[in-house]
């Protein structure tokens, strides 16, 4: 997370997302990001900061999850980290899971990275387009 | 930062909408799911109208879905309607908006609700 | 995939699961891996190739699967690579999925990486340990 | 490379078993399914055995969940039997093996069938 712009750490309860949201949307508008592709990104940070707080630690734990946004001059990229259990088979609890999470952010960004350790946690780098034409 | 809420309101006999304003995630996603599970069962069709909803995820379209899942195995139907901007995207990025589940106006979510209609 | 000691390409098919497979886990044997170690690698290729095979090209196009194996002392690095879609929401077409793929990869490795690029596609890499100890 | 069989025989009158031999992935799933779908409704309950599979990936897994699935959706009932080494670390990596799917031996999987057996 060398060279990020913003950097916050939220802890990992669902009333967080709303909040990494608008954080992270804030920042890319202030950068000047074209509204449709804030939209995008509002998706992939809500969807990335969702499994942290759903998946990453056992229910007990009350973990913490690590943002970072550092912007290029077409593209910005955004760090979702946790230090939970890694990308695990894990039950769903209360809620329904659309099984789609990564899969919708393949979609609306041009690459992302994911690396998972095992009992150490999960990094998503995504990296979007700062404007439509790319 | 956008508030949420639901309001549920009555259509034709037999029929009614949800409507959800705000922005639906993870945090809010189990109140949508209260909602719809407290539908009285003489409602025979439900429409969870997106008009004034500014933002879904994942987790509140899966809320949905279970929930048609489980309107259908008792006969009744539910669909979705007038999504916009973010919630329109996400479902067809997600390949929803093909799949009889989401219309464009309450009149065609309501006909879609009637005996005769498919699906 | 530089350095690696194998490296095989095979057509997206069903067929070509079971050749990746034994053709990783023939190498990993020659290689000392223990047992117990070689079943989950069994696993961890045939749920990487899988996924190559089932999402990563349209229905009509016969894609290709990378696969390269480097071993270090204790661990062996696995790459599985396609030329697809990159991770995107794919619809199940006649057989049913676990919606497991990644996680159980997860929860049998010490680490992986995915790297998703939009329309270029997807690039798997996984890190077993060579014996029980580790 | 290990082969891929399947054989069904009759248990108790209402109940059979399908029996795996070799390996279970992509490839042959497929068969399963179609071997399962064409078990006659005459029989209440069948028994997946898993003895004699060496290996199973997520698709295997995938395929016999659904059809267990079905099964419960017209009161009959499905169970997995006698899994090994790379099958049974799978099945408990997953999660299913707390899931009154799996069990041990034959005995205890057409215990689990009964009528008067739970889930
Ligand atoms: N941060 C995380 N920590 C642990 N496990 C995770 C994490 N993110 C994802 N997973 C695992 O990977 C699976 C697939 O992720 P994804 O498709 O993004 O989520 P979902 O199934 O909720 O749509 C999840 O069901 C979960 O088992
Ligand atoms: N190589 C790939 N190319 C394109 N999409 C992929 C690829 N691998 C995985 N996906 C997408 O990511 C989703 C989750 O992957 P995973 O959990 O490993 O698979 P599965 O859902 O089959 O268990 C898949 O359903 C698919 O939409």
């Amino acid at each position: 997370m060398e060279g990020s712009d913003v950097e916050i750490e939220l802890p990992a309860r669902p009333e967080s997302v709303a909040l990494a949201r608008e954080a992270v949307s804030a920042e890319a508008d202030r950068l000047g990001m074209a509204p449709r592709c804030l939209d995008d990104l509002r998706t992939v940070v809500t969807e990335a900061f969702t499994n942290a707080v759903r998946y990453a630690y056992e229910e007990d734990v009350e973990g913490r999850v690590a943002i970072a946004v550092s912007a290029g001059e077409d593209v910005l990229c955004l760090t979702i980290r946790d230090f939970g259990v890694g990308i695990f088979p894990r039950p769903e609890r209360e809620l329904p899971s659309l099984h789609m999470g990564l899969p919708i952010i393949g979609a609306l960004s041009e690459e992302f990275h994911l690396t998972s350790r095992r009992g150490r946690g999960t990094e998503l780098t995504v990296c979007m387009p700062m404007g439509e034409a790319s | 930062m956008a508030g949420f809420s639901l309001e549920q309101r009555d259509l034709d006999p037999g029929y009614c909408e949800i409507s959800v304003e705000g922005e639906l995630d993870l945090a809010v996603a189990g109140e949508l799911d209260e909602a719809i599970a407290g539908v009285d069962a003489g409602y025979v069709g439900l429409v969870v109208g997106l008009a004034a909803c500014e933002f879904i995820d994942s987790t509140g379209i899966a809320v949905i879905l279970r929930a048609r899942r489980r309107f259908v195995a008792e006969g009744r139907r539910l669909v979705v309607c007038c999504p916009a901007d973010q919630v329109e995207r996400i479902l067809a990025v997600t390949g929803l908006s093909r799949d009889g589940l989401v219309y464009e106006s309450l009149d065609d979510a309501l006909a879609a609700l009637r005996p005769d209609a498919d699906g």
